[in-house]
């Protein structure tokens, strides 16, 4: 019998780029196949190719052994291919359910949209993931991880032969993730064939049987994951072994920042310092307030109430402006709204906060501002290694090692990083790891949200866990662990489950 | 010597369009292969249609070939001014000009001296530098309401002028030539005075809010005819058109039509084909080398229903009619 | 700014009437309040009415170009498109024409004007306002041409007494321009097209992955407003007896005020019928009201500016950001 | 969809001169030769001088203007802006106050009514398209109040030569407009001001936590819009001897469509001087040629039109989606 679906000889060419050379692999109905590979290695191409938004320059799509020609996404829906896009592609002015029925709405009489119906079956969807989600809410009001859930739920209201997904948990947290895991092994049980891409190893490991793994648009091989160690796999997909590294601590007794009582509409009474070298991990469910703690810390926000001193003196930030001043940046949640201006290239974004530097009588020294890009660019291993291209045609991987960049050209002393590694390959991860920890060696501060417990168990020297909006728990080295932190996230009196809805 | 700024209306070097032949004779002779160039305001307006026309008619009558231009619309002044300093590149021996205001075309006046093409300006803007004028009294058209007014609306009463766009030369002068008129005869109230800006739409709802306001309106001076139109179906939707007269300005085929059919009461007529022909003939005696007066007046008339049909026939007949006016002191 | 992208939760007061609404609402109340207060008879019964009627064509431009601008677009066309449909229904008409024909053809030029603007956006991908500046003068020049300038005059009064008459006291203008207001609510609150424009407008890569069919939603957007400016247009010379060449002239600024002034982003994916409909009736009451008050042109223009900026001004503090 | 929103990677044959201006050039040439072909004399020197003389003043606003659109705004209110910059330097001239005194104040009105733009765009956060539309009325009724409608007339004739002047067989405006655009590329491309614009523009929110002050920026860009207005209206003056208040009516969709022929999008974080100019030129052939053969006004009203289509079709063509 011929796999649900096979993908025959597909490159992908754009200008300057080869994309995907020659991809070849299938994936049975019922199964669950893993795609993994590095930030740019091909894998968003390829099933954007699947889902009829891009077309391919050579090879074909087979599904259930026909070719298909899915030339545009309404072409790939009516093939069967749900897709769930790693870029939220979303219409915030829109409810939720309007959002999931976009582009098929149901309709009575083929006229009006059944907007109860709608509600009806998208609250049904949801159900299975997040039932707190209000399918009547305006999608803009809802959190980046909220919407993802909603991105997930709209592929499966389709009743898809083929599923993709595109890192569908950069945003959630591993609770999440689990009732993911029971929906899509319920997808392949129901003989759906599932496209899992994922930066998260040990969830491919695991759901997935078997994984393509890709590297430079090409496929490297199709493997079976229960012979494979994940070291194994990584290795395939960088080229080279990784080595393993261990926390190390690089604080000192030196106060940088000291906040104290910060409140605002999302954050209580928040204090704590910072020390210089010292690396602060912020844990905490989705919705505790973290970013908007974040957000405060960096001028984007303002606290209604406490105080925020750098080096003992006492700091006001009525913007960005005045944090970047004092020595603070924020490497944001939202890279695609918060942190890249699409149309500009590598270097510009990478100067934008430090143009002073680069303009000391007003004119950019263009020659200057070369060698610096050239220099911190390939600190962060920029690939490719195009620093005049414009940002919005990288991996979101690269344009995260661009944002950070920001930072280091603008000698920024205290780091504030919103999910740092989100969507960001391992080989990347590692390398903004080491990056995070050369930057606390050099003397500088750093702030790590994450909803990944092993990237803060790697990454902090001590651990703040935030619930409702305030510090619920220190936690110092030695006191750091998966559980410790889980047990303090979860309020008492509700699971994580029953996440009050916001609407 | 500086020639003093022209102030069309108030020139003392002057003469009447119809004393013209007596003074000076026929039109001489002219240069071979004389050609004149003539750029107006806009086409949008049937006035400056027929002011091309006269100057068609009259070039043909002659033997000299007239291009006749306008800007794209009104209010395009680095527009008009582009074609009209095309017309002095491309070599025409005049140029009659009729500025969109009084300082768009002002740069055509050195160039056209560096070229030496004499330059006639045609009508309402002034060019304060211009060394020639063919057109009529700006302010005499809103008089000439003003005194029907008096004459036939001896009780007085309250009445309202709709203007055209601010800030625009004829419209100024139109406007205050009825205001002052009427004002100094002590029985009139002017009510309002609002802008219509030459838009038939405009004029209509502002019309029909003077009216609901000051039912008892006796009447309305329109600074152009669509305007006046315009109030004129308002006046009839409020039901007024026995009660409100309505008068207009330029005296377009529209306006001949709706006064005979009774619905506007008047417009005066600045006779625009008369009026091109006459400023063709002023510019080819000076390329003929004539020494003219500074302005040569246009004629015009208050057009009623009981007059139309004077004014309303074949080219010559109307001109006949308007050489007896003339001789008649009008 | 974080805070001019996020969407303020809104709590519905009715559906389809917003807090944005509200803002507009108050707005058109402060000016209503202003001129009852200075212009005696302003609240007379006939002035509301007077009112209504002069703000009815600005309204029907602004319903259509609501819609555009919601899909993200813009249309400066509307103005000569209006003009060319007057000037074919009128000729029509005068030629003796059958009225249901005449006002047909009348329509079916402003659809097709509508289509090319759409065309050009849509399909070939040019930017809005630059097509519709191109369009504007193109319409307006094949109106001047078609008439050689000048008026159409002379429509049948039996033409004129369609739209010009009255049914429970009201304008028939009046009650058209209302019929069309809700028809343009329905479609836009409960209809996919309604939710396609919003989305095109919104995110068009996101709804054009969702399998929103773009390019025929945007043509549908500028069909429509070219529908409603040539119904405007039959509107406008019912009352005026004639149809000019130029008629329409700057009706695109005034349509895009009323838009604006009523919640309408120029960035797309944002507007409200409602709140367009107050925003031409604020405009209409702010010209009637200066008229009554016979303020000299100057300061009309003056007060123009000034009062677009207030209703903007008042609309922002009674609503906040956004 | 979705390729539309991506940007195709452009080869830089020479730095500031890019894949999307070579368009514009393109579209340029091909406009020049069927001038050239069909008007005799069209190619002789002093009609292109006439030509850059003629596109100079649209071409200082155009560039003020995509400054503003860049940075995600738009600015209609240049033409009034001139007016007032214009009648206030003139009746100081007139009044025998000293040049630089009287050019001074016309470019610090310029100066100011751009501010007043720039501040209720950036910190009152009105739309800009809604802000500007009212201070065009505002503008131009100042104006006229300030001069009672009346032109002002008599500038002393040195004045005038200022910008009436040629230096090496050019016109000293186009020198001066040549000046600006060189000043305006290099602000552009070459100072940290000319980067903030292109954020603000491509990307508020992004330009804002990356500490770019964004109400600065476009409050800014706003004032040059302003002052170039302000300089149009000095070399306008210079040029006409007089100072009118209703002077640069609808310069501002000129100068809209210089910059939008020229590359600018109007969603903003995009355009280009070099297009810009080149947009200007290709407009100010377009009227010189169309005179110059003598077309009738609907004829060059329809030209109008149709050329502003055509230039942007033939970019589109030769540049491919964007
Ligand atoms: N529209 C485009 N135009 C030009 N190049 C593109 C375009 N889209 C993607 N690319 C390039 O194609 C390559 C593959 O990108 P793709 O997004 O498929 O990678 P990915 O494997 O999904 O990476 P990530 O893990 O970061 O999501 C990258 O080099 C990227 O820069
Ligand atoms: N755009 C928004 N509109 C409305 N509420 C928001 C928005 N963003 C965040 N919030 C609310 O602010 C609160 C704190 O959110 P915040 O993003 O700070 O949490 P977090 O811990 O960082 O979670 P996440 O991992 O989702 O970012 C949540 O209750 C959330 O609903
Ligand atoms: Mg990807
Ligand atoms: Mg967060």
């Amino acid at each position: 019998m011929a796999p649900r679906l096979q993908f025959d000889g597909i490159s992908k060419l754009f200008p300057a780029v080869r994309a995907l050379n020659d991809v070849s692999f299938s994936v049975g109905a019922g199964e669950i196949h893993g795609l993994l590979g590095e930030n740019g290695a091909g894998k968003s191409t390829l099933l954007r190719i699947l889902s009829g938004v891009y077309r391919p320059t050579a090879g074909s799509v087979l599904i259930d052994g026909k070719p298909v020609t899915l030339a545009n996404p309404v072409a790939a829906r009516a093939a069967g291919v749900a897709m769930i896009h790693q870029e939220l592609q979303q219409v915030p002015r829109l409810s939720v359910a309007q959002n999931m029925f976009l582009g098929h709405p149901l309709t009575r009489g083929r006229i009006f949209v059944a907007r109860l119906e709608q509600e009806r079956r998208a609250a049904e969807a949801l159900a299975a993931i997040d039932p707190s989600i209000d399918p009547a809410a305006p999608l803009g009001t809802l959190t980046v991880a909220q919407r993802q859930i909603v991105e997930i739920a709209r592929a499966l209201l389709d009743r898809a032969r083929i599923v993709a997904m595109d890192e569908p948990t950069s945003s959630l947290t591993p609770s999440e993730f689990e009732r993911l895991a029971e929906v899509i092994t319920g997808l392949a049980r129901d003989g759906v064939a599932v496209v899992y891409v994922s930066h998260k190893l040990d969830e491919v490991f695991g759901i997935c049987r078997r994984a393509t793994i890709m590297r430079d648009g090409a496929v490297v091989d199709s493997v079976d994951l229960k012979s494979l160690s994940e070291k194994a796999v990584v290795a395939m997909m960088v080229g080279r072994e990784l080595a393993q590294e261990q926390h190390r601590s690089h604080a000192s007794g030196e106060v940088m920042l000291s906040v104290r009582g910060l409140a605002s509409t999302k954050v209580r009474d928040v204090s704590f310092d910072l020390h210089r070298g010292e690396v602060l991990g912020i844990a905490g469910l989705v919705g505790s307030g973290r970013t908007e703690l974040l957000r405060l810390l960096a001028g984007v926000d303002r606290a209604s109430a406490g105080t925020i001193a750098i080096d003992g003196r006492a700091a006001r930030f009525s913007s960005p402006r005045d944090a970047i001043a004092a020595g603070i940046g924020l490497v944001p949640e939202e890279r695609k709204r918060e942190g890249i201006v699409p149309l500009r290239s590598i270097t510009s974004n990478m100067a934008l906060a430090s143009m002073g530097v680069f303009a000391p009588r007003g004119v950019i020294d263009h020659i200057r501002l070369k060698q610096v890009a050239a220099e911190k660019m390939s600190r962060v291993n920029l690939r490719p290694f195009l620093l005049d291209r414009s940002i919005q045609l990288f991996s979101g991987g690269n344009q995260q090692k661009a944002i950070i960049g920001r930072w280091l050209a603008a000698g920024t002393r205290i780091l504030l990083f919103d999910e740092p590694t989100r969507g960001i390959d391992v080989g990347a991860k590692a390398e903004i790891y080491h990056l995070i920890e050369e930057l606390a060696a050099e003397g500088h501060s750093v702030v790590v949200v994450s909803s990944e417990l092993p990237e803060v168990i790697r990454l902090a020297d001590r651990v703040l866990v935030m619930r409702d909006g305030t510090i619920a728990a220190e936690l110092d080295t030695s006191d750091i662990s998966e559980q410790a932190i889980a047990a303090h996230a979860i309020p008492q009196t509700q699971t994580p489950a029953t996440r009050p809805a916001r609407q | 010597a500086e020639l003093a700024p022209l102030n069309s209306d108030t020139e003392k070097d002057r003469i009447d369009w119809s004393q013209v032949e007596a003074k000076f004779g026929a039109l001489p002779k002219l240069p071979d292969g004389t050609k004149a160039g003539a750029v107006s305001k806009t086409l949008t307006n049937e006035y400056w249609r027929s002011l091309g026309e006269g100057y068609k008619a009259f070039g043909d009558k002659v033997g000299v070939p007239v291009v006749y231009q306008a800007a794209q619309s009104e209010g395009d002044q680095l527009g008009q001014l582009t074609i009209a300093e095309g017309l002095v590149t491309q070599g025409y021996n005049v140029l009659l000009v009729s500025p969109q205001t009084d300082a768009n075309l002002q740069p055509i006046m050195e160039q056209a001296k560096a070229a030496n093409v004499p330059v006639v300006n045609v009508n309402d803007a002034v060019i304060p530098q211009a060394e020639h004028y063919v057109g009529n009294v700006q302010r005499d058209n809103g008089v000439r309401v003003a005194k029907w007014f008096i004459k036939n609306r001896p009780n007085g009463g309250k009445v309202a002028i709709v203007e055209g766009q601010a800030g625009v030369y004829a419209a100024v002068q139109r406007t205050d030539g009825f205001k002052t008129t009427i004002s100094e005869s002590g029985k009139f109230e002017v009510v309002a005075s609002v802008p219509g800006n030459w838009d038939r739409q405009t004029s209509y709802d502002a019309a029909t809010n003077i009216l609901q306001q000051h039912p008892n309106l006796i009447g309305f001076y329109a600074n152009n005819d669509g305007m006046a139109l315009g109030i004129v179906e308002a006046v009839k939707a409020a039901g007024l058109q026995d009660k409100v007269a309505v008068f207009g300005t330029d005296g377009i085929s529209d306006a001949y039509a709706s006064i005979r059919a009774g619905e506007l009461t008047g417009t005066v007529d600045s006779f625009p084909v008369l009026t091109g022909e006459v400023a063709l003939e002023t510019a080819l005696r000076l390329v003929a080398g004539q020494k003219l007066p500074r302005v040569v007046a246009t004629p015009q008339a208050l057009i009623t229903k009981d007059n139309a049909h004077r004014y309303s026939g074949a080219g010559d007949a109307v001109r006949k009619a308007l050489i007896e006016d003339a001789a008649a002191g009008h | 700014m974080s805070d001019t992208t996020l969407v303020q939760p809104r709590a519905e007061f009715l559906r389809g009437f917003s807090m944005r609404d509200a803002g507009t609402l108050i707005g058109l109340v402060v000016i209503l309040a202003v001129f009852g207060a200075l212009v005696p008879g302003f609240f007379a019964e006939r002035n509301l009415i007077n009112i209504l009627q002069q703000s009815s064509i600005n309204a029907c431009l602004a319903l259509g170009m609501t819609l555009v601008i919601i899909s993200g677009g813009i249309d400066l066309s509307v103005g000569p498109t209006a003009a060319l449909s007057a000037v074919i229904s009128a000729s029509m008409l005068v030629a003796g024409v059958p009225f249901p024909l005449a006002i047909a053809a009348g329509f079916a030029i402003g659809l097709a004007c509508g289509l090319v603007n759409g065309v050009l956006v849509a399909y070939v991908g040019l930017q809005p306002f630059i097509v519709t500046l191109g369009t504007l003068s193109t319409y307006r020049a094949l109106a001047l041409i078609y008439t050689g300038g000048n008026p159409v005059l002379g429509l049948p009064a039996s033409f004129r007494a369609i739209f010009n008459g009255s049914l429970f006291g009201l304008p028939l203008a009046v009650i058209i321009v209302a019929g069309v207001a809700v028809v343009a609510w329905v479609v836009l609150k409960k209809t996919p097209f309604g939710e396609y424009l919003l989305a095109v407008g919104g995110n068009e890569e996101a709804a054009y992955i969702a399998g929103v069919p773009i390019a025929r939603t945007k043509i549908a957007a500028y069909m429509i407003s070219g529908l409603l400016a040539a119904l405007a247009a039959q509107i406008l010379i019912g009352r005026l007896g004639a149809a000019e060449p130029i008629l329409g002239n700057l009706w695109e600024l005034d349509a895009i005020a009323a838009a604006a002034i009523g919640g309408a982003s120029l960035m797309g994916g944002k507007g409200s019928v409602v709140g367009t409909i107050l925003g031409a009736v604020i405009l209409g009451a702010m010209r009637n009201g200066l008229t009554l008050m016979n303020v000299q042109s100057f300061y009309q223009l003056l007060a123009t500016g000034l009062i677009i900026l207030a209703a903007m001004l008042i609309d922002r503090v009674t609503r906040g950001r956004g």
